[in-house]
């Protein structure tokens, strides 16, 4: 099951990285996204699988899946969610003001 | 009708205080919530209005309706699917209802989506005028017309 | 002809009304069965996300006149001063203490500063999501 | 026996959702994806019932719920994108 | 056997029929000729499916756990309010958006309602 | 109680969230923060001070002994930072309340610079890695919206490229984090350093800690710097000067931290990777410092160069060096604040940004002009200013170590440093006069103020080093010898 | 009780008064008040002389930063004493000249506030025993150097003096200060009288010659020797008060004080010797060599400073080959060299001194320095002439001026050097002899040039804007006197010897027993011997040279000015700022896409390289958990749709599949039994996906992507490579099971924490803290995103909305 998932995770990282190489800033959010997508797994996927009862005490019986590293992607996505939220908006007033959504056109003015 | 489940209520709350018993227990509010019932339905002509449970009843009713058209619409729709030869006539028709109001409407036109081979795709702006897709615009119009019916009358014993 | 959306809101105003007691529910029960402050608090903000979906928004304004952003401010104020709170006892900050109570009607129930903290995460992510899609919905129309 | 035939249906709901899938890559309408969408959020609560029975827990229970309440409103959200542009209106029109 | 087990067979049948359902379902989204017929796979097919599974669900912790899921109920109970309301909007937003329907299809009393000027 | 060292990053916090309720009452909200400020600096000198008689001081949250629970952990670096951080900020603030404007500073301002600052602290005193990414977090997000601020196109453009790269060194982060978790199965820093110790560093965990050097480089502008010249050129003056005093230092501080404490067991490779990323951000830095004529990129330039240069410390690994870095953080943190006060006073001023456009403002502005001059010295590394101390300590480590070519680099670049400031000194603040008086623009006091007093630090840090020397020698103590936080951390429940 | 500190504080302390005071001397000229300064400091200095001639120094310290061993610890002994009494004599002289020179419209104050701040500076220098007190005195000169000649700083060349005598000598002085930090590793002190006494242990020390190298780099850079000349030149765009003291008595002999200073450490070294006399030679032949061609008499003063600078650094190198012996009778006479250029040190500064005096005469009356302009001001400037008669024939070494004392015996050096025995120097020391000669002749040609050029032959009245006539009696005193002691010290070198030079001598050469020994006595008339031949040779080619000075000028010409070292500078740094701005806009092209390239390509590089390299991969499929038919379908489905995203045409198809695997995940959470997980990853991915949604109404739709196909197969194979290096080490950490998580302490939740729900416990209690951040990061978040959207402003107007 690992290795599953980690090749899973490979192909999302992939894919994630060539969304993020893109022009065009959706496809560079959808990418930073996706990757973070694969990151949360990945978190999963190094405290050990599938080994060990849901963590709630009174439901199940010991052993236990690893809870910390559940409760720390339940912070990342949190976090990841408030990052998107502000870059998706931070796309569109830019391209709002600045009339483009494509990086190439975002070079900035150069000096000398 | 709220005066009927008050009264219910009351029934109940009589019921467990009677008992007396060492804690509140919710079974022993429960039994004397039946209780409650059995007095209301044989007292509920002195109110001069319906049985309040009787429009549990239809609702009932109406869920029961709900279910068997859409086990009958999903059967005939994975036979639509199956049918190794396709030859259905799609189209949008309409129909125009006599009940009114948001949860009449709103609830006959869930009962004609989940209609077999129907599904309601606009509602005009005056409500009383459905558009409806069906997958077969000969069959589906004679079907929906058969149950509409039966459905109005369905809601409006809940409604009204 | 102009788009009729009486199916929707009928549906919606049941519907919102289930979610809404779900998350209450959600964030309540955190503290033995999944939930929490957290996802207690993303329900009801979905619950809210519906009712704009369904209506608009000066109607959701009329019916809850409220500035979210300040909710999502008061949320903070509230996760961070129970930390506070134990500077003032002289606790490790961010203590948390639990303790059991036999209150009528609840039976035996587990009250705890957490349930403070986690309010004030509700809060927050409520008056947060709401206010990010507010800002971006009302933008330019 | 029984957990053989779960893990049947497992197999069944995910194909489900691979050929939903497939709509959504393909549409060709955006309604088609939508459609593809919700069918494939209705099937993956199917799964997470059969997955608490296999599992032999109740904590995915919330989950089904959610699940079903956030179909729901992604599939609001989406239609009215697609109808209108807009998912939030200032004023609806009537 | 005991009733239980029959009982839980039971459950698991309904699963079971849950699950063919979904795939011929799903098969219709592949099959049918355009969104319109594809909607009614889904709100119909996919509805009972997943019905089916909840309701097998339920059974099931019901005899094996004796847990009767308050959840579950409120799930199907949700899945049945919500299903036809998402095909109608679907529908409704697919049209509105132009999508053609199939070549097969007969009638379209909507187009001079929505887009006269085509006519 | 320990309770006093999680008052760095609680009291923004709250402030800021109180500010944010105070929005309309602009006075107020520039009192408040001001007082915050100068508070936090107060007990970040208390604390700093009960560090040199306690030892170190940590506080467990909640209560939770580590390694399970969530730590700050208060050593004299990280207060010395913290200090250092929040004075800053307090100055870089006055500065901000005439040349923000208030369009700006009804745009939250002032909640963001706390928010800001909290996520600095925070990262400095943090001893658990993931609550390191959470602080983290809080600083980007708030930089993130800083850089925004008042968003005119150039922020815009630039911001982008800052939060995406940004973003994917978060998510970087977490991969690291990912990965260390799974081989040693912990979160707490001192924890870690102890497993890691006790597995012997190996291949894999040696590859991960090229991961976390990686992330932290990004934060750092160690190399990988590509954001930083373009987004530290755009914001607001004080937002821009804020940047330049602290963003980098907080990645500075983790690759301190990260391979002083954890990975320090292969100097061989991490270091000399460092070592080399450090020569070729200094290079680049110099070429990129004397490359333009817009004020703002040389600036922006210069804090690549410093970068380069405190990561020598790191990479030469002697207790000299690293101490020799610690002043140099320290000074840089004062006199990078100062360099874009002024760049952004000039711009200001003049409404230009070349340094061909501008000239002569000595006669117009001479306290500007002075400044300016203090400023290039202090940075070129010119005694007695702040930076000489730090700059001759690193030189001494990298010699005992035989890092003859750092050695070469690092003093070269203070050549180009110096060469390059002497540009826009010589090109703008001497010359042919040519604002007359009618058009020249009133120097606000409120501007020249906080530029005057970071020249006082910068001219008191480098005459008093004794001062502060006993804190450094015992930051740079507790940097080369772990043991000393891991006992610190860890002692009586291994 | 007396302290050398004070001597060097006072200049700073009334440097650090006078911007706020100098508004009170409205009536008298601000160096009136500014001469107290130096006189005071030299005649305190004088009264030590007689304690100093006897052997006695004076040591005194306060700490500074005694951490680092840093402390203002400053030494009084005869060599700091001579240059003591240069700096605060000349110093006397040349502010007294000031005073006449600059009118009250300049900005006094600033004036003399560096030059007290040069004062102070250099004072520091030549007594500190602190290398890095030293050196910070040493760049304060750099300093106050850089602001004397960007004194008129409206000016470009003033501005373009300043900075390229500020970067050399500041490079310099950077050199040195390695040299300095080297001495100390070596010796752990920072205190040059412990390093002199501790150095010989540690001259095999691998430090040794590069620290050697890099303080004989700050002293040639500082004392303006070749190649390091070419700032001085451009430093004569300051006021000539200060020419005549930083660049040609003080500042330019920090350098020489230095060598003479570091003598003791590294003379005995066969490089010193080598490089600082041929240095010095080099020096001395060019400078004299260029000064003749000279047309700007200041211009032709300062290349013969740095010519005199160069014959004095070559007496240093030669001197130092005494110690290659030791202290022993023969050896003395080595000693000599030093001798005579610590006595040409002082007369320089006072025939130079003079000379720049006299130039500034002529440029302040007649308002230039050109020799083609002036001519014949012998008649209408007798005294002015007189002083510039003194000066230039003590410099062409005449006479009965102390310039010929020092020359002979500079001459009598470099005969001795040629006997030596070592370092090959019986083959290879005719060169000194010979170079000495050839610079003498061409320093008498410039010497000619300004008496001939100047002052004599037919006045060009029409030339010059102002009439011709004496200068102000006030601002002819400084030049006399120092013209008188050019005279005077020709008739009284013996008493320069002995109280002055002679314990200097005891500086340099600590080992070598009594001083008076290598004091020997300077006398006029040797007899004939070479030197005195040699000087005859002087005079007689030097003024044939000087008479054919027309045909063979235009071997000048023949330099090509292309390939000088000024050239070299100014073309190093025009070509740096073109250069690097091409450099750096290369790579810093403003794409986000190539930056992002980059770090790709590090990340690659250095976690798989080091991966591979290190063979830290391994990989063991057995203790993986068993996986599902519908599990490794649902992968697939996740497979199948990120990949989608990559072609998907539509921004909204691209969202939807986003959407899909977020709900994947979700599924994987119930999986792996993460029931929280699940929960808020559905929640939050439906959000985001409406957040989408929003966004895309303000967005347009995205077009095909427009990069050239190569551009995608490179993107495409970062992409591949960064994903496998995700997964190789990702693996590599399944396999490594060294240790437990610390997670089996939160299983005890319920009794600790009072939550059954260990991941709720864990986020609202073990962990709390981080939540708490959460909050608040969001809470930035969603503040923002409501500051950026409500609160920005408008194009048109700039009121915000509230
Ligand atoms: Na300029
Ligand atoms: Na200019």
């Amino acid at each position: 099951m690992e290795t599953l998932i980690i090749t899973l995770i490979g192909i999302l990282v992939a894919v994630a990285t060539y969304l993020i190489l893109s022009r065009n800033i959706i496809r560079i959010i959808l990418g930073t996204a996706v990757f973070s997508h694969a990151v949360h797994l990945l978190i999963l996927t190094m405290g050990d699988l599938k080994q060990g009862n849901v963590p709630l005490l009174k439901e199940a019986d010991a052993p236990y899946a690893d809870a910390l590293p559940q409760a720390l992607i339940l912070t990342a996505i949190v976090i990841s969610f408030a990052v998107t939220a502000f870059i998706l908006v931070l796309a569109y007033r830019t391209y709002q003001d600045v009339g483009t959504d494509d990086l190439d056109e975002l070079r900035g003015a150069k000096d000398e | 009708m709220p005066a009927q489940f008050l009264l219910n209520l009351f029934i109940a709350f009589l019921w467990t205080t009677l008992k007396d018993e060492d804690e509140l227990k919710m079974t022993t509010f429960f039994s004397g919530f039946i209780v409650g019932i059995f007095i209301i339905f044989l007292m509920h002509r002195f109110f001069g209005t319906q049985f309040y449970l009787r429009r549990l009843l239809s609702i009932i009713k109406l869920i029961f309706i709900f279910i068997s058209e859409l086990a009958q619409s999903s059967i005939l729709i994975s036979k639509q699917i199956l049918n190794p030869r396709w030859d259905l006539k799609p189209g949008i028709f309409t129909y125009r209802t006599e009940l009114k109001g948001d949860w009449e409407i709103t609830t006959l036109a869930m009962l004609l989506t989940l209609t077999p081979g129907s599904v309601v795709m606009e509602v005009n702006p005056e409500g009383d005028m459905f558009y409806i897709h069906a997958m077969d615009i000969e069959q589906s119009k004679a079907d929906v017309l058969r149950s509409i019916t039966k459905f109005e009358k369905a809601i409006m014993e809940v409604t009204r | 002809m102009k788009i009729n959306d009486v199916i929707l809101r009928t549906i919606s105003r049941i519907v919102v009304f289930i979610i809404l007691t779900f998350g209450v529910y959600l964030f309540l029960s955190g503290h033995n069965t999944p939930g929490g402050g957290f996802i207690g608090g993303l329900v009801l903000a979905s619950a809210i996300v519906l009712l704009y979906l369904s209506t608009d928004i000066e109607t959701v304004k009329k019916s809850l006149p409220l500035d979210f952003k300040y909710v999502a401010a008061i949320g903070v104020l509230l996760a961070t001063s129970t930390g506070f709170g134990s500077i003032v006892f002289g606790v490790p900050f961010m203590s948390q203490t639990f303790a059991y109570f036999d209150l009528p009607v609840f039976g035996k129930t587990e009250l705890t500063t957490v349930t403070i903290f986690e309010a004030g995460v509700a809060l927050t992510v409520v008056g947060v999501l709401v206010t990010i899609i507010l800002s971006i919905s009302e933008d330019g129309g | 026996m029984i957990e053989k035939i779960l893990l049947v249906s497992l197999t069944l709901f995910a194909i489900s959702i691979a050929i939903a899938l497939f709509r959504i890559i393909k549409g060709p309408s955006m309604p088609d994806r939508a459609v593809a969408l919700d069918m494939i959020g209705v099937n993956l609560i199917s799964m997470i019932a059969i997955i608490s029975i296999v599992l032999k827990t109740k904590a995915f229970l919330e989950a089904i719920l959610i699940l079903g309440i956030l179909a729901f409103i992604s599939t609001i959200a989406i239609s009215k994108y697609i109808e209108r542009g807009a998912i939030i209106e200032h004023k609806s029109d009537n | 056997m005991s009733t239980s087990q029959i009982i839980e067979y039971v459950a698991v049948i309904i699963i079971f029929l849950g699950s063919i359902m979904s795939v011929i379902s799903a098969f219709g989204i592949i099959r049918l000729p355009d969104v319109y017929t594809r909607s009614h796979a889904a709100t119909k097919s996919s509805t009972v499916a997943v019905l089916l599974s909840l309701t097998g669900a339920f059974i099931h912790f019901w005899v094996s756990e004796n847990f009767i899921s308050v959840r579950l109920i409120l799930g199907i109970l949700f899945v049945f309010l919500t299903a036809p309301v998402s095909g109608h909007l679907l529908t409704r937003a697919a049209y509105r958006s132009k999508v053609k329907l199939t070549e097969n299809s007969s009638d379209d009393a909507l187009k001079e309602v929505l887009f006269p000027e085509k006519k | 109680m320990n309770n006093l060292i999680v008052l760095p990053l609680i009291i923004p916090i709250i402030v800021g969230i109180i500010l944010v309720f105070l929005r309309p009452y602009v006075k107020w909200q520039r009192v408040i923060s001001l007082i915050t400020m100068i508070g936090i600096a107060g007990i970040s000198l208390f604390i700093l001070n009960r560090v040199q008689t306690d030892g170190i001081i940590r506080l467990d949250f909640a209560g939770w002994e580590p390694p399970f629970g969530i730590l700050f952990v208060a050593d004299s670096f990280a207060m010395l930072l913290v200090l250092t951080a929040s004075i800053v900020t307090a100055i870089c603030l006055i500065h901000a309340f005439s040349s923000i404007g208030d369009k700006h500073e009804k745009m939250y301002f002032y909640p963001f610079v706390l928010f800001l600052v909290a996520g600095v602290n925070g990262s400095f005193l943090t001893g658990d890695l993931f609550n390191l990414f959470v602080c983290f977090e809080v600083m980007l997000l708030a930089s993130y919206v800083l850089i925004t601020l008042g968003g005119t196109k150039p922020q815009l453009r630039e911001s982008i490229k800052y939060v995406v790269i940004n973003v994917l060194a978060s998510w970087f982060f977490l991969v690291a984090l990912a990965y260390l978790y799974g081989t040693v199965g912990t979160l707490n820093m001192a924890h870690i350093s102890e497993r890691v110790a006790e597995s012997g560093q190996g291949p894999l965990l040696t590859t991960i800690s090229i991961l976390f050097l990686i992330v932290f480089s990004l934060k750092a502008g160690l190399l990988l710097f590509f954001w930083l010249p373009g987004s530290y050129s755009v914001p607001p003056t004080a937002v821009a000067a804020l940047f330049g005093a602290l963003l980098t230092k907080v990645g500075i501080y983790a690759l301190f931290r990260t391979f002083t404490l954890i990975f320090y067991h292969e100097p061989l490779i991490s270091h000399t990777i460092i070592g080399i990323m450090a020569g070729i951000t200094l290079i680049v830095g110099c070429i990129g410092a004397i490359a333009f004529k817009d004020v703002r990129l040389i600036v922006s330039y210069n804090v690549v160069i410093a970068v380069g240069f405190i990561m020598i410390g790191l990479a030469v690994g002697t207790e000299t060096s690293i101490a020799g870095s610690i002043y140099y953080v320290i000074h840089d943190m004062i006199a990078k604040a100062m360099l874009f006060l002024l760049a952004g006073t000039m711009i200001y001023l003049t409404g230009k940004s070349k340094i061909d456009e501008m000239s002569g403002l000595i006669r117009n502005y001479p306290v500007l002009g002075w400044m300016f001059f203090l400023v290039t010295c202090s940075l070129a590394g010119i005694p007695p200013l702040s930076g000489f101390v730090g700059k001759i300590l690193v030189g001494q480590g990298a010699i005992e170590s035989g890092s003859y070519i750092l050695l070469v680099l690092a003093f070269i670049s203070s050549i180009v440093v110096l060469y390059s400031l002497l540009r826009i000194f010589l090109n703008t603040i001497f010359g042919e006069t040519i604002i007359s008086l009618e058009d020249e623009k009133p120097m606000e006091m409120g501007m020249i103020i906080p530029i005057v007093l970071l020249g006082i630090a910068t001219i008191s840090l480098g005459l008093g080093a004794e001062v502060i020397s006993s804190y450094v020698t015992d930051a740079a103590h507790t940097l080369s010898n772990p043991s000393v936080y891991i006992d610190a951390v860890m002692g009586g429940n291994k | 009780m007396f302290s050398v500190n004070l001597v060097i504080l006072i200049p700073f302390i009334v440097a650090a008064l006078l911007p706020l005071t100098y508004r009170r001397f409205k009536k008298t000229h601000l160096g009136w008040f500014v001469l107290i300064v130096p006189i005071a400091l030299f005649v305190i200095l004088a009264r030590l002389i007689p304690s100093v001639a006897s052997g006695k120094t004076y040591v005194h310290t306060y700490e500074w930063i005694p951490t680092l061993d840093f402390n203002f610890t400053t030494y009084l002994d005869g060599l700091s004493m001579i240059f003591a009494l240069l700096i605060t004599g000349v110093g006397s002289l040349v502010i007294l000249y000031s005073i006449f020179y600059l009118s009250y419209k300049e900005s006094l104050q600033h004036f003399y506030c560096y030059l007290l701040l040069f004062m102070g500076a250099m004072l520091g220098v030549v007594f500190s025993d602190n290398l890095m007190v030293l050196y910070v005195f040493w760049e304060l000169t750099s300093v106050s150097s850089f602001l004397l000649i960007a004194f008129w700083n409206h000016r470009q060349a003033s501005r373009f003096g300043a900075q390229k005598a500020m970067l050399i000598t500041v490079s310099g002085g950077i050199a040195m200060l390695v040299g300095f930090i080297m001495l100390h590793t070596m010796t752990g002190s920072f205190s040059i009288r412990e390093i002199i006494s501790s150095m010989s242990e540690f001259s095999d020390h691998a430090l040794f010659i590069p620290a050697m190298i890099l303080v004989l780099l700050g002293a040639f850079t500082k004392s303006a020797q070749f190649p390091f000349h070419i700032w001085l030149p451009d430093a004569m765009e300051a006021p000539t008060p200060v020419s005549a003291y930083l660049h040609s008595a003080t500042m330019v002999k920090a350098g020489i004080y230095l060598v003479a200073r570091f003598t003791p450490v590294f003379g005995a070294d066969e490089v010193w010797f080598w490089v600082v006399s041929v240095v010095g030679m080099i020096t001395l032949f060019w400078g004299s060599f260029n000064a003749v061609r000279q047309t700007d008499l200041k211009a032709l003063l300062a290349f013969s400073t740095i010519s005199q600078l160069g014959l004095i650094m070559s007496l240093l190198g030669l001197g130092s080959i005494a110690l290659q012996f030791g202290y022993s009778a023969d050896s003395v006479l080595y000693t000599q060299a030093t001798f005579a250029a610590l006595f040409h040190l002082i007369n320089h500064s006072t025939f130079k001194g003079a000379l720049f005096m006299v130039v500034g005469i002529l440029d302040h009356e007649l308002g230039t320095r050109d020799v083609r302009r002036l001519g014949g001001l012998m008649t209408f400037m007798p005294f002015t002439f007189t002083v510039a008669l003194i000066g230039s024939l003590s410099m062409a070494g005449l006479p009965p001026f102390n310039g010929f004392l020092s020359k002979e015996m500079f001459f009598a050096a470099t005969v001795h050097i040629m006997e030596v025995d070592i370092f090959s120097l019986p083959s290879l020391g005719i060169i000194f002899p010979v170079v000495a000669w050839i610079a003498s002749v061409f320093t008498f040609v410039y010497c000619a040039v300004i008496v001939f050029k100047a002052f004599l032959g037919n006045p060009q009245p029409e030339k010059l804007d102002k009439p011709i006539h004496e200068a102000p009696i006030g601002m002819l005193i400084s030049p006399m006197i120092l013209a008188a002691l050019v005279v005077g010290i020709f008739f009284f070198p013996n008493l320069l010897g002995r109280y002055i030079l002679q314990p200097a001598m005891s500086s340099i050469y600590p080992t070598f027993g009594e001083a008076a020994d290598l004091t020997p006595k300077i006398s006029a008339w040797h007899g004939v011997n070479p030197e005195l031949l040699m000087t005859i040779g002087v005079i007689i080619v030097g003024a044939i040279l000087f008479k054919l000075l027309k045909l063979w000028k235009p071997i000048y010409g023949l330099l090509s000015s292309r390939f000088t070292f000024n050239a070299l500078y100014s073309n190093l740094l025009a070509s740096s700022i073109s250069k690097s701005n091409t450099i750096t806009n290369r790579y810093m092209n403003g794409l986000l896409r190539h930056y992002l390239i980059y770090i790709f390509v590090f990340f690659i590089v250095t976690v798989g390289g080091y991966l591979f390299y290190s063979r830290a991969f391994s990989f063991d499929i057995s203790t993986n958990a068993s996986f599902r038919v519908y599990e490794v379908c649902l992968v697939a489905i996740m497979a199948v749709a990120a990949m989608s995203m990559l072609f998907a045409k539509s921004r909204m198809t691209a969202t939807l599949l986003n959407g899909v695997l977020g709900y994947s995940i979700a599924i994987f959470f119930v999986i792996f039994r993460a029931p929280d997980l699940a929960l808020t990853q559905l929640v939050v991915e439906s959000v985001t996906t409406a957040l989408f949604l929003l966004a895309f109404s303000h967005l347009p739709d995205w077009e095909k992507e427009k990069l050239p196909k190569g551009t995608k197969v490179v993107n495409g194979i970062i992409s591949v490579a960064v994903g496998l290096v995700v997964v190789l080490v990702g693996l590599s950490v399944v396999d490594f099971n060294q240790f437990e998580p610390i997670s089996s302490y939160f299983e005890d939740a319920y009794e600790l924490a009072g939550g059954a729900n260990i991941v709720n416990a864990i986020l609202g209690d073990f962990r709390g803290f981080d939540t708490m951040l959460e909050v608040v990061v969001l809470f930035i978040a969603g503040l923002g995103v409501y500051s950026m959207i409500k609160l920005r402003t408008k194009k048109e107007d700039e009121n915000i909305e509230d």
